[in-house]
């Protein structure tokens, strides 16, 4: 079959396995997971071959694979009026596009582990809420307690549910990734934006998860609003929302020199921020960044899947995607820039004081997100996407790694049976390293990756390219920040890494901690493979000893996407002191602090603006939530609808009421009715009673009556007739 | 055969209405006869639609199926049918929610007969409108449709029906006093009311002479806003929206279905219909101000959803958030006529109208379902029903979505493509109803909040209260609005081939 | 056409009732019986009358004319067009269904229908019916008069004697005097056209056909245009002489009313029309504004009226006046529309009042209340009645698909020719009326049933059943086929058109 | 020879005394005796036209027949109804027989 | 002043008399014995103007019967006729006026009239007055129908006299 054909399938397997799961197979736990990860496999697969064959393809930027676009919704006149979607798969999205596999591929396996499949329903497990542990009765099993009984973690009541959510979340990122236009790639971003709402608020019972969930959907949707916005300006202001067509240089050229009207933005400039402020949502950039942290209440999976893998990825790759657009206009990039910088800082500084072993990442990866914006910002496109990559790899490892963390610490609350011991605090860890190797191992590697670790880890190269690009092109500001930024990274890594793994156990149940199954260290090991390995392909030509022996592939490939190469910056000594120095100053540094701290309480760093995010979450709600309600419910509805419109409804009745009664009343009883009516009888009969007294019934008066009347005619008559 | 190939429209028209005389003469009491039997004759409608939509031919312009009878000849009126591609959608819209929206009302179990029947004229009433291509007969259907549907919820409503209903017919019967005048005054002007030689007569007037004493310019802006207060409440636009939520919370399921999916439909269809042909200029003139009223609708809409409690409420002012970008659409459309902008956005006015009412009808029922169950619809009240009802709570999420306008799922194509069309018009309003589209997430996840997610309600959970969950008859409601609305919402080129074409030719 | 159909239709209820008083009074039923056997030949044949009446040729026909009194001109000449045919027809209707509603039923406590002397009731009710039908087919001066002043005269009995306790006296006293002082104004004026036309054309004759042609000088018309307009319009309830009306309604028996809104005020209208408008045109043109002032008052004025009204019946009766306006307002117009329309609507609103009346005599009779507040829930005991108000109500607020829509349409469009402002004023009406009608089906029909009424109320006869499903069938049948009576009007319209001088 | 004269005015004065007594006189009896003296002067008169007129046309003396025959009738009918009334209201005064009054 | 002349003013007076007399005695008996005389008087004026039948007529209906009549009528009705209250009623003065207003009225009336004065013609020989006057009366040609009408009425009254008097108990 034809690469084309292959494209169009890659995204299916994961819905198909989503219609599957919840139309049919959702009883059925073993069948489901099976679909579902078989799925992932497809697409898996799929990826691979169209990743090789991409790779075979001289000048892929210029004729990337996809093949033609089919028509899709008619408008206008003619055919070619139709809006079409394609697929396209150009370097840029080759190399997301094998991230992406790889990554959910790990996911949808860790997920059957984290899962516990395979574990005995639990007694008093409850759909929407985490498992709470199963008792099971002891057969032949050597550690005998007392009671004969034993508790182990159980099954999740939702296990079907929940991959055919991740089934869904895949697709959506896959068709994000292949689309060749504007809006189908929105159609996967909003698709992924729905899997994050089911998928935080997947343990929908706490209502802190539910809260998630919905702060999540509409703080992106507010960036996804803004987007549309800007793919409708887009889209009427070149007539194609095809990225084919609309990187072509008159279109571009246009766009570019089009004034829009408004803040004296060319029409490019304004479509870019306008988009951006989609990424700003999506990608949890500051100021939108609230959600991410919360969104920590779904499964760690979920949380590696959004916040590595798919959705903020999806975030940064549109803004890549768009680069060409966005770098038309200045003004738009100092924003890109500016935003991407001060949220690295920001969000670092922020992830220094949190204790959740996942808040702390959450943090770390809008800042590395941060670090991406910015390198876009100042015009690194290349070294943007390798870091969206490579972050991609251990960031996705860290979660997974800290979920790892977490369900071993959950068995050691299982064992302990207490529940109050909160196994996601930093602070209940120590010391697993001896309890679980494999987590700790891969975890380090990733801590490393993250913050930089010189020459070996992947995390290093791609930095070190961002900073190298921004001392290059000479943005001493950016450059300066992100400095400050990686270091504090390198900083609260070690600071994770030591109070988690290293020095002793500070609980109980961080010595019941236990090693987890093979379905969630494999993915561990897999993507720390990549974490390390996967710098190695962006090695700069210049790079003092290591230079060279291997190529820059990465450079000469995704640098292919764009129409005019972008030629790699020339070396610098600064840049790589400057990160080797916050890496590793900031890994002792961490390390020197806390390796005897044991308790929040004796963390310094316990600032309270900091581990209260700045206040973040409280000013929002203040500013914009609250007053929001207030005004649907007091202002639009009690007042405009229910006072003032349906009031001046309301006024007719009555009004009606009153006319009508007030014309029988006034008008039509009194006056045509006796007046006029009655009032003319009355009259006839007031003169018939004064008549009345003629008639007294005497003969003699009615003769004399009549003998006067004769007379009086006779005489009338003889003297005007005769005389 | 062949008298069916030549009455094709009337046959749906009167089909309904036949079926209602009919159950007059079945005999009483047997509510489950009259319940398949309605069924059974609501079902030939939808058929015969799907028999003319196929035979559409989507290229050529006009009108076609057209049959025309005499009727009412002294005044030059005349029983004129034919559908385009723009009624064609709204007729198939209804024929397929009468059918869903009855099998929807299998639970009533009061004064069947009378119910059925009403529905039936209901359908006639609202085809008629959708097929009538003579001003007079498309005033008869108008007013016909409102009827049937006072009673609906005088008759089968909640608890605070009498208000609702009253203030249903007033309202609109108030609104449409307007469009009888100046249909009135049409019929004067031109001895007939036949549409087709309306657009071209009522254009070509000289627009320096005077008619009635007035200048024609001035009857004639007159005549449009008689129109579009007529079309405008029975959307609703804002501020004439009132009713609406009082009616659609008071009717019963079924009716809030009609209701929503269709009747405010005609308002919609009587925009585009007769409004844009027939006042080009008018419309032009004033579509800042119908844009503004969108907008507000919009806006407004879905801050008044948001403050809802009620959780019918909440759908039923979603319509008024709904309907205000069909209306935008036609806004746009008006403002910037014969542009390809235009034509997108009246596409998407079009789809939306369609969408709306899948995802609308969906709502309503779903609302009812769980009223039925529950026999309250305060959002207070429910809670954390997502595992005692798992399919019901799936459902209840997809066509959330649905009217959400999730990408994939077919309001976002309507919706897009106002946005799109209206954008390089009207750019202010585009952006500011934009509010509207985020908040119409809030409202919609503030439902599905309360209702599925969220510590469980005990009180459902055991006990005589128990929530059962959705039955057959209630998912094979759902199942064709669901798969519409995926169909829609991945391959709408099917409906938008044939909204397309009408309104290229039309507009 | 040698069988002389329009005097047998004509004299059938005179003869029936002298059949009547024949019998021994104790002998309900059987005057009942025979009341019934010559309604339905009247009807039966006014059917006949109005299928055979041929559209195409127009003009009168069934013509028949007999020599009275020759030396004054007198002759009894009878004959139908567009117009009138209809009223035979309408008349026809209202009779059988009136004696239907009559029978009654002597339920022991129910005594609906009228139990106390039935005989005198029905002899007096066929006279009334046969002066209405001689007026309708009359198309001799003085025989109109003569069958007016029958017509009339019977309403006094039937209300004094078998009315409303409460106001009897009052209303027939206060009906009695204003017709017949409408009627004697108006024969003033018919008696100085005779003379005129004697003078003019130097032959006495009251045919009206030969009054067409006598050439009445334009200010003689407009002088004595009012006096018979007005004269005869009293009777159909023109505004501001509409107020017997609503009392009479009151007052008389359910099948009087029937008539007497249903046909009797047709009779005014139409001889206002025939006498009025046909023989003085100039002075019709000259005036119209005046009687379109009084016709647009009344459309409003009655409506809102019967919307504050809380007794059933003079809620109908104001109703009534409301409609009849519409029927003023259509004359007033004097072109094709409007005179279509109010001839529609003289048969539209005859049908929808009798109706009405009907189903409120059914309520009363049985609940011995009218007031509105006080029914409710009436549905659940009379459904058939029920549906039938429904339908008449419907009429009356003019919803398309029935009658009412097909003869008020064509009466506002007729205003819009004339003057735009009138038609919107006159419109408000139509929601005003929706707003009671609905307002009183809900209150009355589908309200609470008071628990005094709770096995009290027995369900409407048989009879009664027939009675409403005719109604309804000609509303119905009208309203989807205009055809049905539309062409015919036509034809009459046209030739007032002509008398008025082909506008 | 007596001239016409002298019978018409003693007619005239007979009906005066006739009529003042009809005018006058309470007793319903004396009225109608009054009666009678007009009707007698009446008679007179035709008389003497006959006579002063043509003798050969005999219409006065007819006409005094037929009158006789009136007066007679009305005697006896007057004189029954007086005696009636008489019998129900105990008297014959014409002041208290009022009973055309409405 | 013939001998004629002197014997009518003497009957004159005589009948004025009595006349004056009926309506002005107290006595009803006296008033109808006065009657008889005024009418005896104008009887002899009958016979004065050579109307023998109409003479022999007065005398014998109106003296023989009408008179009777009424003396029984009186009688009949006497008892409470004595003297109770005034003959004449309240307003006998206007009465009076008027009737001599009649009077002068018909005087004056009679004055303008051309044939006042006219004397009586010779009755011609051989002419039968009672039998002219019976074939007048009888002849179709003439007066059967007055006469005829006059009989009926005469019928009609003494049915009606008898049906009034009558006595009914109840």
């Amino acid at each position: 079959m034809t690469t084309e054909l292959l494209i169009w399938l890659i995204p299916l397997p994961p819905v198909l396995a989503f219609f599957l799961i919840v139309l049919l197979t959702n009883k059925n736990k073993a069948l489901s997971h099976t679909i579902a990860v078989g799925a992932a496999l497809l697409s898996w697969l799929g990826s691979m071959i169209v990743f090789v064959q991409a790779l075979g393809v001289e000048h892929l930027g210029e004729h990337p694979l996809g093949g033609e676009p089919i028509n899709w919704l008619p408008l206008g006149e003619s055919v070619d009026t139709y809006f079409k979607i394609g697929v396209l798969v150009d370097p840029l999205s080759a190399v997301t596009l094998f991230f992406v596999a790889w990554t959910v591929l790990m996911i949808f396996l860790y997920s059957v582990g984290y899962h516990n499949f395979g574990q005995p329903v639990g007694d008093h497990d409850h759909p929407g809420l985490p498992p709470h542990g199963a008792t099971v009765e002891e057969h032949g099993h050597q550690r005998s307690s007392p009671v004969g009984k034993h508790v182990v973690p159980s099954i999740e009541p939702m296990y079907s549910r929940f991959f055919a959510f991740i089934g869904l979340f895949a697709f959506g990122m896959f068709v994000l990734v292949l689309s060749d236009n504007l809006l189908t790639l929105f159609v996967g971003w909003e698709i992924m934006g729905l899997c994050s709402y089911l998928l935080i608020g997947f343990w929908y019972a706490k209502p802190s998860a539910r809260d998630a969930a919905i702060k999540a959907f509409i703080t992106t949707r507010i960036g996804d609003v803004f987007m549309l916005l800007g793919i409708a300006y887009l889209y009427s202001a070149t007539g194609t929302l095809s990225f084919r067509e609309i990187f072509t240089e008159g279109i571009l050229h246009t766009l570019a020199t089009v004034p829009s009207g408004v803040l004296g933005l060319s029409a490019a400039g304004l479509i870019g921020l306008l988009l951006f402020i989609g990424t700003i949502g999506k990608s949890a950039q500051f100021p939108l960044h609230v959600w991410l942290p919360d969104a920590m209440e779904g499964p760690t999976p979920v949380s590696a899947m959004i916040h590595a893998a798919t959705m903020v990825s999806a975030g940064v790759y549109m803004v890549i995607r768009m680069f060409p657009l966005i770098s038309l206009d200045p003004t738009t990039m100092a924003v890109v820039a500016f935003i991407g910088a001060f949220t690295a800082l920001f969000a670092a500084t922020i992830a220094v004081a949190q204790n959740d072993i996942k808040r702390v990442l959450a943090y770390s990866t809008i800042s590395q997100l941060g670090f991406m914006i910015a390198a876009l910002g100042i015009g690194a496109y290349v070294a943007a996407v390798f870091h969206l990559v490579t972050h991609a790899f251990f960031k996705a490892l860290l979660f997974l790694g800290s979920g790892s963390v977490i369900h071993g610490m959950e068995h050691g609350v299982l064992h302990t049976g207490n529940h109050k011991v909160d196994p996601q605090d930093m602070f209940n860890m120590g010391g697993l390293r001896r309890k679980m190797p494999i987590t700790f191992w891969t975890f380090l590697i990733g801590g490393f990756a993250l913050s930089g670790f010189p020459i070996i880890t992947a995390g290093f190269w791609s930095k070190d390219e961002i900073l190298a690009d921004a001392f290059g092109h000479g943005h001493t500001a950016v450059f300066v920040t992100l400095a400050v930024a990686a270091f504090l990274t390198a900083f609260y890594t070690m600071r994770q890494i030591t109070l988690t793994f290293l020095g002793e156990a500070r609980t109980k149940e961080a010595e019941h901690a236990q090693e987890t199954p093979w379905t969630m260290t494999l993915p561990l090991v897999i993507l720390a493979f990549f974490a390390v390995t996967y710098g190695w392909v962006g090695i700069p030509e210049h790079f003092p000893a290591l230079g060279g022996l291997v190529p820059n592939w990465f450079h000469e490939f995704v640098g292919g996407t764009l129409a005019e190469h972008p030629e790699a910056v020339e070396f610098s000594v600064w840049p790589l002191l400057t990160s080797l120095f916050v890496a590793l100053g900031g890994l002792t540094f961490g390390w020197l602090v806390y390796r005897n701290v044991n308790s929040a309480a004796e963390d310094r760093l316990q600032i309270p603006v900091l581990k209260n995010k700045y206040y973040f979450d409280e000013i929002y709600d203040r500013v914009f939530v609250k007053p929001a309600y207030w005004f649907a419910e007091a202002v639009i509805y009690k007042f405009m609808d229910q006072s003032v419109i349906d009031g001046i409804l309301h006024i007719f009745g009555p009004v009606t009421d009153r006319l009508g009664s007030a014309i029988r009343n006034y008008f039509d009883l009194p006056v045509i009715n006796r007046f006029f009516g009655d009032g003319s009888a009355n009259v006839t009969y007031w003169f018939g009673g004064k008549l009345r007294a003629v008639q007294t019934g005497r003969i003699q008066q009615y003769l004399m009556l009549a003998l006067v009347v004769f007379i009086g005619i006779g005489a009338a008559l003889y003297f005007f007739l005769l005389a | 055969m062949n008298f069916i190939d030549t009455h094709l429209l009337s046959l749906i028209l009167f089909v309904p209405a036949l079926a209602a005389v009919i159950i007059l003469f079945l005999p009483n009491g047997e509510n489950k006869l009259f319940h398949w039997f309605t069924l059974g004759a609501s079902l030939i409608p939808f058929v015969l639609s799907l028999v003319v939509w196929f035979r559409f031919d989507a290229t050529q312009s006009g009108f076609q199926f057209e049959e025309a009878y005499v009727w009412y000849e002294a005044i030059g009126s005349s029983f004129h049918l034919g559908v385009d591609g723009l009624s064609l959608t709204m007729v198939l819209l209804t024929t397929l929610l009468t059918p869903l929206a009855i099998l929807a009302s299998f639970s009533i179990s009061d004064r069947v007969k009378a119910y059925m029947m009403l529905f039936l004229f209901l359908e006639t009433g609202m085809l008629g409108v959708f097929m009538a291509l003579d001003l007079l007969i498309f005033f008869v259907f108008w007013e016909v449709g409102l009827v049937p549907m006072f009673f609906l919820i005088n008759q089968w409503g909640s608890a605070n029906r009498n208000y609702a209903s009253m203030k249903f017919l007033i309202y609109t019967m108030g609104g449409s006093l307007g469009l009888l005048l100046a249909i009135q005054m049409l019929g004067v002007l031109f001895g007939h009311f036949d549409l087709v030689r309306l657009y071209e007569g009522w254009n070509s007037l000289d627009p320096t002479k005077t008619l009635l004493g007035l200048p024609v310019s001035t009857v004639k802006a007159i005549a449009f806003w008689a129109f579009t207060i007529a079309f405008a409440v029975k959307v609703p636009v804002w501020p004439f929206h009132t009713w609406l939520p009082d009616a659609h919370t008071e009717a019963p399921t079924a009716g809030s279905m009609i209701l929503a999916g269709v009747l405010l439909k005609l308002g919609a269809y009587g925009f585009l219909r007769l409004i844009l042909p027939l006042y080009p200029n008018e419309a032009r003139i004033f579509a800042g101000a119908l844009a503004v009223l969108a907008t507000a609708a919009i806006v407004f809409g879905a801050f008044a959803a948001y403050a809802q409690t009620d959780f019918k409420r909440l759908v039923a002012y979603s319509s008024v958030n709904h309907m205000g970008f069909v209306v935008l659409g036609i806004a746009a459309a008006a403002f910037a006529a014969g542009t390809n902008d235009a034509t997108i956005a009246l596409n998407g006015a079009i789809l939306q109208m369609f969408n709306h009412g899948l995802s609308a009808a969906g709502m309503f029922f779903l609302v009812g379902v769980i009223y039925e169950r529950t026999h309250t619809r305060d959002l207070g009240k429910f809670g954390g029903l997502f595992p005692l009802v798992p399919v019901y709570g799936g459902i209840l999420i997809f066509t959330s979505m649905a009217s959400l306008g999730l990408p994939g799922l077919n309001g976002f194509i309507s919706e897009f493509l106002v946005v799109r069309g209206a954008w390089p018009i009207l750019p202010i309003y585009t952006a500011i109803s934009m509010l509207g589209l985020l908040f119409t997430g809030a409202y919609i996840l503030k439902g599905i909040k309360q209702v599925l997610h969220g510590p469980l309600n005990e009180h459902w959970a055991r006990g005589e209260h128990k929530l059962t969950e959705i039955n057959t008859r209630e998912i094979l409601v759902m199942v064709p609005l669901m798969a519409l609305i995926l169909w829609i919402g991945i391959w709408p080129a099917w409906i938008l081939n044939v909204i397309n074409n009408a309104v290229v030719k039309l507009f | 056409m040698n069988f002389p159909v329009l005097s047998v239709i004509t004299f059938t209820p005179m003869v029936a009732a002298v059949l009547i008083l024949l019998l021994p009074a104790q002998r309900k039923n059987e005057a009942r019986a025979v009341a019934l056997a010559a309604a339905t030949f009247a009807l039966i044949l006014s059917l006949w009358t109005y299928f055979n009446y041929d559209q195409a040729a127009a003009g009168y026909q069934f013509v028949e004319k007999y020599n009275w009194l020759p030396v004054l001109g007198i002759s009894l000449h009878f004959g139908v067009d567009g117009i009138s045919m209809p009223l035979v027809l309408l008349t026809g209707v209202v009779m059988f269904t009136g004696v239907l509603i009559s029978w009654g039923d002597d339920h022991p406590h129910v005594m609906a229908g009228i139990q106390d002397r039935p005989r005198e009731f029905f002899a007096f009710l066929f006279i009334l019916a046969s002066g209405v039908l001689g007026v309708f087919v009359s198309l001799d001066l003085f025989m109109l008069f003569f069958f007016y002043e029958i017509a009339v005269f019977p309403m006094y009995l039937l209300i004094v004697i078998w009315g409303w306790i409460e106001t009897r006296e009052y209303a027939a006293m206060k009906l009695t005097l204003y017709l017949f002082i409408g009627s004697v104004v108006s024969l003033v004026g018919v008696l100085v056209m005779y003379w005129i036309q004697y003078q003019n054309t130097g032959l006495l004759s009251f045919d009206m056909l030969q009054m067409e042609q006598a050439g009445f000088s334009q200010t003689f018309q407009n002088i004595w245009f009012l006096p018979v307009f007005f004269g005869f319009a009293v009777l159909g309830g023109i505004w501001p002489f509409h107020n017997w009306s609503p009392d009479g309604h009151v007052a008389a028996p359910t099948a009087v009313s029937m008539f007497h809104a249903g046909v009797l005020m047709k009779l005014g209208a139409f001889a206002a029309l025939r006498v009025g408008i046909m023989l003085l045109p100039q002075g019709a043109q000259t005036w119209s504004w005046l009687i379109m002032a009084f016709a647009a008052i009344a459309v409003v004025y009655g409506a809102y009226i019967a919307f504050v009204q809380m007794d059933f019946k003079y809620m109908v009766g104001f109703s009534s006046v409301s409609h009849m306006g519409l029927v003023m307002l259509g004359f007033s117009t004097l072109n094709q529309q409007g005179l279509l329309g109010s001839g529609v609507q003289m048969f539209s609103h005859g049908v929808m009042t009798a109706l009405f009346f009907a189903v409120v005599g059914m309520i009363y009779d049985r609940a011995h209340t009218r007031q509105i507040p006080e029914l409710g829930g009436i549905n659940k005991i009379m459904p058939f009645a029920t549906i039938g108000f429904i339908i008449g109500g419907l009429v009356s607020m003019g919803m398309p698909g029935f009658s009412g829509f097909v003869a008020e349409f064509p009466i506002f469009m007729g205003v819009w020719g004339r003057q735009w402002l009138v038609a919107v004023i006159a419109s408000i009406s139509i929601v005003i009326t929706a707003a009671y009608i609905m307002r009183n089906i809900r209150q009355v029909f589908f309200g609470e049933l008071p628990e005094k009424f709770e096995g009290h109320l027995t369900d409407v006869t048989v009879l009664d059943k027939v009675a409403i499903a005719v109604l309804c069938f000609f509303m119905v049948v009208i309203g989807l086929f205009p055809r049905f009576m539309v062409p015919m009007v036509q034809t009459g319209v046209e030739n007032i058109l002509r008398l008025l001088g082909g506008q | 020879m007596v001239p016409l004269s002298w019978y018409l005015i003693f007619a005239a004065a007979l009906f005066s005394i006739g009529l003042f007594g009809v005018l006058s006189r309470r007793n319903a009896v004396a009225i109608l005796l009054g009666i009678e003296l007009m009707l007698n002067s009446v008679n007179i008169n035709l008389a003497a036209f006959w006579r002063y007129g043509d003798v050969l046309q005999m219409t006065g003396q007819v006409f005094a027949i037929i009158v006789f025959a009136v007066a007679a009738a009305e005697v006896a009918v007057g004189l029954a109804l007086v005696i009636s009334v008489y019998r129900r209201r105990n008297t014959v005064v014409a002041d208290e027989i009022n009973m055309m009054k409405w | 002043m013939t001998g004629e002349q002197i014997i009518f003013i003497l009957t004159a007076l005589f009948t004025l008399g009595s006349g004056f007399m009926v309506v002005t005695s107290r006595n009803l008996i006296h008033a109808a014995l006065w009657l008889v005389s005024a009418l005896f008087g104008v009887a002899v004026t009958y016979a004065l103007l050579s109307a023998a039948f109409l003479a022999v007529v007065q005398v014998v209906v109106y003296i023989g019967a009408i008179a009777i009549l009424f003396i029984f009528a009186v009688m009949l009705t006497r008892k409470d006729m004595r003297d109770q209250g005034p003959q004449m009623n309240s307003n006998w003065w206007f009465g009076a006026l008027l009737s001599v207003l009649v009077f002068v009225g018909l005087f004056f009336l009679l004055q303008g009239w051309s044939g006042m004065s006219r004397t009586a013609s010779a009755i011609p020989a051989g002419f039968d007055a009672i039998s002219e006057l019976g074939d007048a009366l009888i002849s179709p040609d003439a007066y059967v129908l007055p006469f005829e009408v006059a009989s009926v009425l005469l019928v009609a009254a003494l049915i009606g006299a008898v049906y009034v008097a009558a006595f009914n108990r109840k």
